[in-house]
């Protein structure tokens, strides 16, 4: 489509406009489905089965099963939206966040206990912004 | 008649809520934040609100991919805390004030702010942590709450302009109810923070320094910053910032600041916090 | 590049659809009416719409007092008739096109349209009553179709010039959109009726002659006649007519009339209806 | 409040702004459960005993009982939703229409038939407005 998309040239930055909540509609709908307690056990009982009664890809499948966010994002996840996963996974945003950096959780809490990622202002290393 | 007579800008980052839920405000990691807020509890107990005119977001918990509003009213009577995946919050419930938030609705409806009713809505940390950070721990929440939920989530959100002049035809309808309230407006979300990505875990003192600056003194030309400049400076869920000019649009020009606060970080974002009186 | 080809504008009379259903379209009551309608399926088999971006209301199908959008765009794959309290009528599901729907959606939120995006609803007889008068009774529908719902049920619904505008931010996203494509925008309801209380049955001729000359002829000076004259003069359900000056809003200033029918009456109704080229 | 009602000097007409959605939520949203064909077996098997399951007033449920849809307008029903209540007696729009009116169906048909309620461009006996 011809809809200006400036914020592509952000790195490491994926914005969730249409065309990836189109991608990623089934993704998302399955994460909020873990809202339900009866769902969070039955996902957790046997993933693979209750994933496959949700229409995603395969490369979603097996995005959810590896928790690779970054993968799953690409795919048209939204961050709101997958953070039913972790939280099924009684695991906290903050360690989700470290696993799409690289870094470990410790690594990435001391980051952000030294003032977080830290950026200049205005970012000086936008490629065509 | 009802009046707007103070605003509040304050973040909603979920694990605030949770430290005030697992009694963990007093640890280290959290006190600095807990006691930027001390001064907010005295000054909201001298001036306690009848009405809350509370903008924030859902974050996939009340609105599914099925349906997404860009502004939202909440004219319900009650208003239950969201189950976002480990159960609810046990905090209150929080009351409406349903004639109140349909006198708004019928008035900037008609100066053609295209509003979504709704009547059946759970309300999630985006609503309830500005609420504990604000009032403590009470056994019911000491004044009506009008939720007024925005989208931030999918691409394109309203514009900060659009949010600005939103906050002014909030501030009409106010003005123009004929019931003797004292109505708070509270823009909740921000600062800058990116939850997503190689660039998690990005904070900008410099650009939310400069917003809360800018929100003060000059919230038109605020307005007018683009999308992308809250997302590039601020991060992908900076963008939440744009509800706090709903906030500041329903506020005098001139405003006297009550608080300033801000401080690194809460989890995985920067926390501001002002208290507008005009 | 896509471009907006035509403008329909139809009534969306239920028991037009069940006349249709079962058969009756030949009767003395029915035949005048769809005798109105023969050109127009010669025409558009003439003029065959890749999509229709039909502006519709809800009648308490899709959407109860829950929530309640002023604008509401279908993204959706497949949108399903409506089961309004005797099963679903027996007409083939809709298609969307969740592309242009999206980019849409996308450019006219730019543009300050606070729309409410729907990615699951059923469809009501407001939008498949007027798919069955322009192409009959076939298998699957020939098109494809973007479902956009306006809320003319609760006051305040939108303003006509708000509704014109729009149709004028829809045009121009039509018209940005990089592929090849055959558009035809319909705005349906109306024309003059009443449902309810003492006063049901109003049909005024006068208005809704006037209110055609006008919408073709002077559209913008149209668009500016408040909400109380559409109830005074064409009925408490009359206000339905605000959608159509959303579809004349996306044509040009001139346009050429390819056909004009007008017919009392269709149950409590008075059906009009045009085909606008420009 | 002091939102302008101008609307209100209509005669016959009742228009279904947020104070009359308010009055009538609850009475409007048992008419919703009626789309379901469990729930209109239910409500037809014992009218009143459905009724008592819903927050009405004692009014909005004797006008139910009664199909005073007058009455029920009045008592904050909305038309498309009250239409949920004569679809599941299986009578016409164009009947329920007709008792709003005081005149009998025939009465209300003929009328139709003959151009439907004259009204004059502008209304003349309008107060108020
Ligand atoms: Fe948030
Ligand atoms: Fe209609």
């Amino acid at each position: 489509m011809s809809i200006d998309k400036p914020y592509e040239g952000i790195a490491g930055t994926t914005i969730f406009d249409h065309d990836m909540a189109r991608q990623g509609y089934h993704l998302n709908q399955f994460c909020m489905s873990l809202m339900k307690s009866d769902n969070r056990e039955r996902f957790k009982a046997d993933q693979k089965a209750y994933l496959d009664q949700w229409s995603l890809t395969e490369d979603q499948k097996q995005a959810v099963l590896a928790r690779d966010y970054n993968q799953l994002i690409s795919l048209g996840g939204n961050i709101y939206f997958l953070a039913k996963i972790f939280s099924t996974d009684g695991l906290s945003f903050q360690y989700a966040a470290s696993t799409m950096t690289g870094m470990s959780e410790q690594e990435y809490k001391t980051m952000m206990l030294n003032g977080g990622r830290q950026s200049e202002y205005p970012f000086p290393d936008e490629k065509g912004v | 008649m009802a009046r707007i007579s103070a605003g509040v800008a304050t973040s909603h980052v979920p694990a605030v809520g949770a430290a005030i839920d697992l009694g963990k405000t007093q640890d280290d990691y959290w006190k600095p934040l807990f006691q930027g807020y001390e001064y907010s509890k005295q000054w909201i107990s001298e001036n306690p609100p009848d009405v809350v005119f509370l903008v924030y977001n859902d974050h996939a918990n009340a609105f599914s991919m099925d349906l997404i509003p860009t502004f939202a009213i909440g004219c319900a009577e009650t208003f239950k805390p969201a189950d976002e995946g480990w159960g609810p919050r046990k905090v209150p419930d929080v009351s409406g004030h349903p004639e109140l938030a349909s006198h708004i609705t019928q008035s900037v409806i008609q100066d053609d702010f295209d509003l979504t009713v709704v009547n059946k809505m759970d309300v999630d940390h985006g609503l309830t942590v500005p609420l504990s950070l604000m009032f403590g721990q009470p056994q019911s929440w000491p004044c009506k709450v009008i939720p007024f939920a925005v989208n931030v989530v999918l691409y394109p959100v309203p514009s900060g302009l659009r949010c600005y002049l939103l906050g002014k035809a909030i501030r009409k309808a106010v003005d123009s109810f004929d019931r003797d309230l004292n109505v708070q407006i509270w823009g909740t979300g921000g600062m800058s923070h990116q939850l997503q990505g190689p660039r998690a875990g990005l904070i900008n003192k410099a650009f939310d320094q400069s917003f809360l600056d800018q929100l003060i003194e000059q919230p038109q030309q605020l307005a007018e910053m683009p999308h992308l400049d809250y997302i590039r400076h601020g991060g992908s869920e900076g963008i939440e910032l744009v509800m706090w000019l709903i906030m500041r649009g329903a506020l005098d020009q001139n405003v006297q600041v009550k608080h300033r606060f801000y401080h690194v970080p809460a989890s995985n974002t920067a926390v501001g916090h002002l208290i507008l009186e005009h």
